[in-house]
């Protein structure tokens, strides 16, 4: 009766899946709807296999017997089916069970994130990182230090308060910490381990881990600060035009004159906010695990822009279970903390070594006025008013 | 040098006072897992 | 060389939960951890099943993939065990594992999840067998005792079974052929895929 | 760095490969299991640990041993064995029984967990009273003479009717048996247990259809069955582990599984056949059934003629049952219940298997009795693989009910009569006469309050709340006794809250303070006593295959806490009876009388259920070699105890020198008596209208009697010739019992202190009670055929008229009623019929289980289940609050569970919540530290009133109720 009933189910099934019919051609129909030759190769050589053919054999209820008859407590589905349905997430599942993703029996996303992150995020962070710093010492050798031009006047004028100072270091410091302890997590097992060895390696990780979870907050409330510091300073207008046409003068020739932060400030500052914010909400997901989910909606919001079809891409996953939510939400924020650490290479660099009088900005806040002048010339009229020695010079 | 002292500072005592109110707001796998109306786990 | 693994006979199981609270009693595992889960579908409707889930102690384990601390490690058995002295309770295993094993005590929280806690097979952990670090650490040792995983062998119907795999798969054979219907085997190919063997 | 077997971190010194022990006594076991299908899988390859001592390896072994004890679980009556692991005193350790014939080593989530009774956080610590509203800790002496003398008190001016001693299942049958000589001794029938409300009708229809009021084969025995009618049960949640043997019929003999019940439980997940049917409408399904057998011709003829009386008026009851009558009352569709018949026709020898689905109504005599005349029919009786397999509730309760804890019988069955208390006075050497002094002297009618019926567990708070005048005692219950037993487990909690409060007194006897501490707003007059666990003492269980089994003391008892016969040596000691009572009985301790010598008492005495051969020493002798039992037979095969069934299951003839086996399947007359074989008893005279109700040439083998005879006597024994067998000690017994030579043969074999007339009939091949016909019709009752009674409440007007009820009586003490409050209509207000039941996770009124962290954590919230389309038509969500309101006005908030299980139009509670009342959480008004870990409304404030015709079990299953959101 059983088998009679799973043959129904399997017919049905074919009818529903008739794509993954024609995929998979004649052969899928002569193995009577189970796997083919072509797909345990296929599986076997790791390319990815339409399973269709069986995430849609769950068996059909409405094929069922009525529960008044014989074996109609059987639902209509055979075991085989029911496995299915577990082994696609498409099962009513319930359990007394009370912990996280309790409800999900298996999800199959795990192997997919570690080998991307143990392979692929690895090697994008050893080239993204590597190359920045190369990149910015060629331009060190090239260019050299970046010098006043000018006559130093001896006198500074003042360009942060210590209050927008304090932002900024705790920014500065915290980023600095979740760097440094972020790269132990993902590096940890490939280069410190074989340097330290387990136990060593461990008590490192448990340390580096808190203080990354713990000074997460510093950077955030940091960020924020920043933000409301100077977000009016930054906000684009006409003179970053002309200073991003001439490159910021940091190959040579005339410094274009800028306001209080120029164009290629603002551009640092954005970046910090946006990236950082992103790195920020995905932080906080993975502080809370699927507390917040923030993939499967944007990822079917996507889906419905058609956004995957602009660049010929099959559409995002959706719905994501919830393991899949972390490990998306563990990716993205290593990737754009990767990103973000490589634009503040290059904003260290120019904020010390990279730039003569440059790093008393932050560091007494106060600067040299012939600095200010040629580096931040509308600024420094808005502060003292038209200079004589300007006039006599054109 | 002032405020980079103090952002240091302020750093210090934000992780440590973030980690203390986490781990006492409930977040362990007993408090999560417990109908709270009905149930009485403490003695 | 035996190879441990479970086995659950969906045709069997009742949905009783003695698996569960058999780990409890055996490891005296805190309320909250679930080393082991029952796990039911279509709950109340015809076609209703259940079947009980912990680590599968699976031959490629995701978990032992990831580790960032590199803690676990897999017995001659295949059984798939970690050190809470290395784990940092990053909580990765739990994202890798296709069956939600791993176990928490801090259920939000990354910054402290603690160290994780997983079914064992009743196999303990790298301490001194059935020491008193080991049992506090990771429960009973009775593996190391001659004995199998305490959920199977009080399973109140059989459903759940435990051991050496080909004795598993061979007694399940029986049954399936003694019942002439219901292939009720469950998890096997995901968890024990052929895969470095 | 994937597939690394081993690093660093993994030495693992005298590591055990689990292929190791597979050699040893791995082979034999699976070859067992393999043929029996129990298969374990790499359990097999598992040394088991049969002996005594286990050696810890590793570590522990260097430092001491952990013994380890066998003992039986505390919670359902399957009777499943638990090896405890002890050290120095401490229980560390749960090891599977693997030789228990009843679960191989299998638990259910509750039998997994037992061992928490050793760590007994929420246990009640020790005697305790409330002192103006507050708990207040106070000595076991104190205690003891505060009761004692309050209850002397009440005595002096109410009578010794005036306390009302509740007694418990979970006793062991020692305990219970001296609890009901207790009261005895007190002087008042006015003491019961929770029989009442679990399977009392199943004993009263079941003892005057064939004899014996209890499950005629074994859970093992359904092993043999071809296929199984499930009606009114859910034991995958109730027995699990009964399971176990079910499947193994399912799944061997291909055996259809048909569950018949109104939600579609987690039996009937694994059913072949499911028949979902309106609650209360059991003997209409049943009849339904009958009609399609006796439409075919598939009844079995001769069964019939030989084994049956009064068939023929069933036949024309059933005659109006046609499949459209059927499905107008029932619901279940005639085509079905066609097929269901045609399946049992079939597929014989069957199994009928029921529990309090189909006890708990006013008219559930006439489901039981329904039950067996289906089988009577089938002629599925008598035979391996047959008979009514009814699944007893709590782990004591057939030994508590054989040993008479109930408001009308002594221990054995032995009814409220001169003979009866003449019988028992000679057992325990009591002067008769200072017997009948202990109690009150009024008469009701012609009957002295001695031999008067007492009040049923289900009514006492009616003996506390109805006016003294309309009951048959001189005064109202006055003082409590709640000796084991959860309050929350009975219907009308709103009145049991008045009653409580009403009461002079109300003393609590268990290891928790349970519901009754919590449910009065008594400021005063309430006393807990700590008793322990039975894993705190040691005494003989009762399965409900009739099996007894003997516990060992795990550990001993935790805090204040006492094992219950020592408490009830205190109090009999302080009642000034405790030299008589006990004069048989020797002392393990100052307090503390010897359990094995109760077991001897009582074996001198319980001879009409044969619990005569089960002495301490032979069922220790089993529990000692399990493993040679027989799983399916239950029969020794080889060993010490060669040829006896597991556990002496009753009736065990005879003195326990007489080495009778037990009797695995009643009335199965297949085998000699001497060997466990029995005819149908004979217990209601020989002819009735002139018809023979002796069985008609019939009998066991060997019987030199090849026809039907009554039940043995001495004058049988004189006129057959066989009173020459009686030995001089016998005959001298004998004797002395009659009193006087003209009375001589007047002895009969449940009356002969000495077992020789049971000796010598059985060794005359014949069966002391007689060899006679089961009756289908029991003359004796309301209702003779048992017919189709709408429930008090219904939903089903139209079917009052044609389906009445009872009238109002009174019976047992009470008034009773039933017409008044059919009479009037509550469907239009109370539209949904609501019903209760059982969880695998918790236990009778759930005090113990809810305080068990392992099981709790699995239940934590009480609730509803409501069908899908009555939740959306009330707009209830899944998850939400909902008020469940009764038709009696008592109300439960709970969570809202929508499912398919139940059908559209009825309501489904567990019944193991409590500690929450009307939406009001009751915690704080438990003693500190002592309060359930899970707390949560009792179904029963909503349960309605109502009680069966001859039992008064009370109405669980069919009552109405309403239900909006909260």
């Amino acid at each position: 009766m059983i088998r009679f009933l799973s043959l129904i189910a399997i017919i049905v099934t074919f009818a529903a899946s008739a794509s993954a019919q024609e995929a998979a051609g004649e052969s899928r129909a002569s193995t009577g709807g189970a796997q083919t030759l072509a797909d345990i190769l296929e599986r076997q050589e790791g390319l990815k296999v339409d399973e269709t053919f069986r995430s849609e054999a769950t068996g059909n209820p409405d094929a069922a017997a009525p529960i008044t008859n014989q074996l109609g407590t059987l639902g209509g589905a055979s075991d085989p089916e029911l496995w299915r349905a577990y082994r696609f997430g498409s099962a009513d599942i319930s359990t007394q069970s009370r912990g996280p993703a309790a409800t999900t029996v298996i999800q199959d996303g795990g192997m997919w994130w570690l080998e991307f992150r143990e392979d692929t995020l690895l090697t994008i962070a050893v080239y993204l990182l590597g190359g920045t710093f190369l990149a910015l010492a060629l331009f060190y050798l090239v260019r050299g230090k970046i010098r006043i031009g000018g006559q130093k006047t001896g006198r500074t004028i003042t360009r942060f308060k210590a209050f927008e100072r304090f932002g900024h270091w705790l920014l500065a410091s915290s980023f600095i910490v979740l760097g440094i302890t972020g790269l132990f997590s993902l590096f940890g097992r490939k280069v410190l381990i074989p340097l330290f060895g387990h136990e060593t390696f461990s008590f490192i990780a448990v340390g580096s881990k808190w203080v990354h979870n713990n000074i997460a907050w510093a950077f955030i409330i940091a960020l924020i600060i920043i933000f409301f510091a100077w977000v009016v300073h930054n906000l684009p207008d006409r003179t970053d035009l002309r200073w991003l046409a001439k490159a910021g003068g940091l190959f040579g020739g005339e410094h274009p004159p800028a306001k209080k932060f120029n164009a290629g400030q603002k551009l640092i500052f954005w970046a910090v906010i946006v990236l950082g914010g992103s790195i920020s909400v995905s932080g906080l997901s993975l502080l809370f695990p699927f507390e917040y989910n923030l993939f499967g909606h944007t990822f079917s919001t996507l889906n419905s822009w058609g956004v995957p079809g602009w660049f010929g891409a099959s559409d995002l996953p959706f719905p994501l279970q919830p393991q899949e939510e972390m490990q998306y939400a563990q990716l993205w924020h290593a990737l754009v903390s990767l990103i973000l650490t490589a634009i503040i290479f290059a904003h260290i660099y120019l904020g010390s070594v990279g730039m003569e009088g440059a790093f008393d900005a932050m560091g007494k806040g106060e600067v040299e006025e012939q600095w200010a002048r040629e580096h931040h010339s509308l600024w420094v009229q808005d502060v003292l008013g038209p200079d004589d020695n300007e006039k006599e010079k054109v | 040098m002032k405020p980079f002292i103090l952002a240091i500072f302020a750093l210090v005592v934000i992780s440590f006072g973030a980690n203390q109110i986490l781990l006492n707001s409930g977040f362990s796998s007993a408090d999560a897992g417990t109908s709270h109306e009905n149930v009485r786990l403490s003695n | 060389m035996a190879r441990a693994k479970f086995l659950v006979d969906a045709e069997r199981c009742i949905e009783c939960n003695a698996c569960v609270t058999a780990c409890k009693n055996e490891h005296e595992v805190p309320w909250g951890i679930n080393r082991r889960k029952v796990v039911t579908i279509n709950d109340g409707k015809p076609g209703e099943r259940s079947i009980s889930v912990a680590c599968m102690h699976c031959s490629d384990a995701p978990c032992m993939a990831v580790c960032p601390t590199d803690c676990f490690y897999q017995t001659e058995e295949g059984i798939v065990l970690h050190s809470k002295d290395l784990c940092i309770g990053c909580g990765y295993c739990f994202y890798a594992c296709p069956f939600g094993a791993p176990q928490y005590p801090q259920a939000g929280n990354f910054g402290s999840r603690g160290k994780m806690d997983k079914c064992t097979f009743c196999a303990g952990g790298p301490e001194e067998n059935n020491s008193t670090a080991e049992f506090q650490k990771y429960g009973r040792n009775r593996i190391a005792e001659g004995k199998l995983p305490i959920c199977a062998e009080m399973c109140a119907t059989k459903a759940l079974l435990a051991g050496d795999g080909d004795e598993v798969s061979s007694i399940y054979r029986e049954r399936v052929v003694a019942r002439g219907f219901g292939s009720g085997a469950w998890g096997w190919g995901t968890a024990y895929s052929q895969k470095g063997e | 760095m994937l597939r690394k077997k081993t690093n660093g971190y993994t030495r693992r010194s005298g590591r055990t490969p689990i292929l190791v022990n597979k050699a040893s006594n791995g082979i034999d076991r699976r070859g067992f299991l393999r043929g029996s299908g129990l298969a374990i899988g790499g359990l097999a390859a598992i040394a088991g640990t049969g002996g005594t001592v286990t050696q810890a390896t590793a570590q522990s072994a260097a430092t001491r041993a952990i013994e380890t004890i066998k003992s039986v679980c505390t919670h359902c009556s399957v009777g499943c064995s638990v090896i405890a692991e002890v050290d120095n005193g401490v229980w560390v350790g749960q090891e599977p029984a693997w030789d228990s014939p009843f679960n191989l080593g299998a638990h259910c989530a509750k039998g997994a967990a037992v061992r928490e009774h050793a760590h007994g956080e929420r246990r009640l610590k020790y005697p305790m009273k409330k002192e103006n509203g507050e708990w207040v800790r106070i000595s076991w002496e104190q205690a003891i003479n505060e009761i004692g003398d309050g209850m002397m008190k009440i005595r002096e001016e109410s009578g010794p009717d005036s306390v009302y001693w509740l007694g418990s299942a979970k006793s062991n049958n020692e305990q219970a048996y001296l609890f009901r000589k207790f009261a005895a001794y007190w002087g008042t029938n006015n003491v019961d247990h929770q029989a009442r409300i679990c399977h009392s009708t199943t004993v009263a229809g079941v003892a005057n259809t064939w004899g014996y009021g209890a499950m005629t084969n074994s859970y093992n025995d359904i092993h043999n069955s071809k296929a199984i009618f499930l009606i009114g049960g859910n034991p995958a949640e109730a027995h699990p582990v009964s399971l176990l043997h079910m499947l193994k019929a399912k799944e061997e003999n291909n055996a259809p599984l048909i569950v018949c019940d109104p939600r579609f439980t987690r039996t009937a997940a694994h059913a072949d056949e499911y028949v979902r049917f309106r609650p209360g409408s059991d003997v209409a399904l049943v009849w339904g059934i009958l009609w399609h057998i006796f439409e075919n011709g598939w009844e079995d003829q001769e069964f019939i003629r030989t084994r049956v009386w009064g068939m023929d008026e069933i036949r024309a009851e059933v005659k109006k049952w046609t499949p459209e009558e059927v499905e107008r009352v029932t619901g279940a569709p005639g085509s079905q219940l066609e097929r269901v018949a045609r399946t049992l026709a079939n597929n014989r020898p069957g199994t009928v298997i029921w529990c309090m689905g189909g006890t708990q109504h006013t008219n559930g005599n006439n489901n039981t009795r329904a039950y067996c005349i289906l089988q009577l029919a089938l002629g599925n009786m008598g035979t391996a693989g047959g008979g009514t397999n009814i699944f007893r509730g709590h782990d004591n309760v057939q030994g508590a009910t054989d040993l008479g804890v109930l408001a009308d019988t002594l221990p054995g069955y032995y009814g409220l009569a001169a003979g009866s208390w003449a019988h028992w006075a000679r057992v325990w050497e009591e002067d008769l006469d200072w017997l009948k002094g202990r109690f009150s002297p009024e008469v009701v009618g012609e009957t002295p309050m001695m031999n008067l019926t007492g009040i049923p567990v289900s009514r006492w708070i009616d003996g506390v709340l109805e006016d003294a005048d309309n009951i048959d005692q001189p005064d109202n219950v006055r003082a409590m006794v709640l000796w084991g037993h959860a309050p929350n487990s009975q219907t009308r909690q709103k009145e049991m809250k008045t009653a409580m409060e009403k009461l002079d007194m109300l003393v609590v006897v268990d290891p928790y303070p349970t519901v009754s501490a919590v449910l009065q707003d008594r400021t005063d007059g309430v006393y807990l006593l700590p008793a322990t666990t039975q894993f705190e003492t040691r005494g003989s269980v009762t399965a409900s295959n009739r099996s007894l089994q003997w516990r060992d003391k795990v550990v001993e008892p935790l805090f204040e806490s006492l094992p219950d016969h020592t408490i009830i040596y205190k109090f009999a000691t302080k009642f000034g009876f405790a030299d008589r009572m006990f004069r048989k009985i020797g002392m393990d301790s100052e307090e503390e009388p010897n359990i094995e010598d109760v077991t001897r008492e009582f074996n001198r005495g319980m001879w009409t259920v044969g619990y005569t051969g089960q002495s301490p020493e032979r069922l220790k002798l089993h529990m000692a070699n399990q493993h040679t039992f027989d799983r399916t037979t239950l029969r020794a095969v080889g060993g010490p105890a060669d040829g006896d069934f597991y556990g002496l299951p009753w009736p065990c003839w005879g003195t326990p020198e007489m080495n009778h086996p037990g009797s695995a399947n009643l009335y199965d007359m297949s085998l000699a008596v001497k060997d466990g074989g029995l005819p149908f008893r004979a217990r209601y005279g020989v002819e009735r209208n002139g018809e023979n109700l002796l069985a008609e040439g019939v009998f066991t083998p060997g019987s030199e009697i090849e026809d039907g005879y009554p039940e043995f006597t001495m004058q049988m024994l004189i006129d057959l010739g066989w009173d020459g067998d009686l030995t001089a000690g016998e005959r001298a017994s004998i004797e002395k019992v009659a009193g006087a030579p003209d009375k001589l043969g007047g002895v009969n074999w449940k009356t002969d202190l000495s077992g020789g007339i049971q000796r010598v009939s059985i060794a005359h091949g014949c069966a002391p009670y007689g060899n006679a016909k089961a009756r289908a019709v029991v003359w004796t009752f309301p209702d003779p055929v048992p017919i189709h009674r709408e429930p008090l409440y219904t939903n089903r007007r139209d079917l009052v008229a044609d389906y009445p009820t009872y009238e109002d009586k009174k019976f047992w003490r009470v008034p009773t009623m039933y017409k008044s409050i059919q009479d009037k209509d509550f469907s239009t207000d109370y539209p949904i019929i609501l019903t209760s039941g059982r969880l695998v996770e918790y236990e009778g009124g759930g005090d113990e289980t809810r305080s068990n962290p392992w099981l709790a954590e699995l239940q934590q919230d009480m609730f509803v289940e409501i069908n899908t389309r009555d939740a959306n038509n009330l707009g209830v969500r899944d998850g939400a609050q909902v008020w469940v309101e009764g038709p009696e006005g008592g109300k439960v908030k709970v969570m809202a569970m929508v499912t398919e299980r139940v059908g559209e139009g009825v309501a489904f509670m567990p019944f193991h919540f409590g500690g929450h009342m009307e939406g009001v959480d009751l915690r704080d008004k438990y003693p500190e530290g002592a309060d359930p870990i899970v707390l949560g409304e009792s179904t029963n404030t909503a349960q309605t009133y109502g009680y069966d015709s001859v039992t008064q079990m009370q109405e669980t299953k069919a009552t109405l109720c309403k239900i909006w959101t909260a």
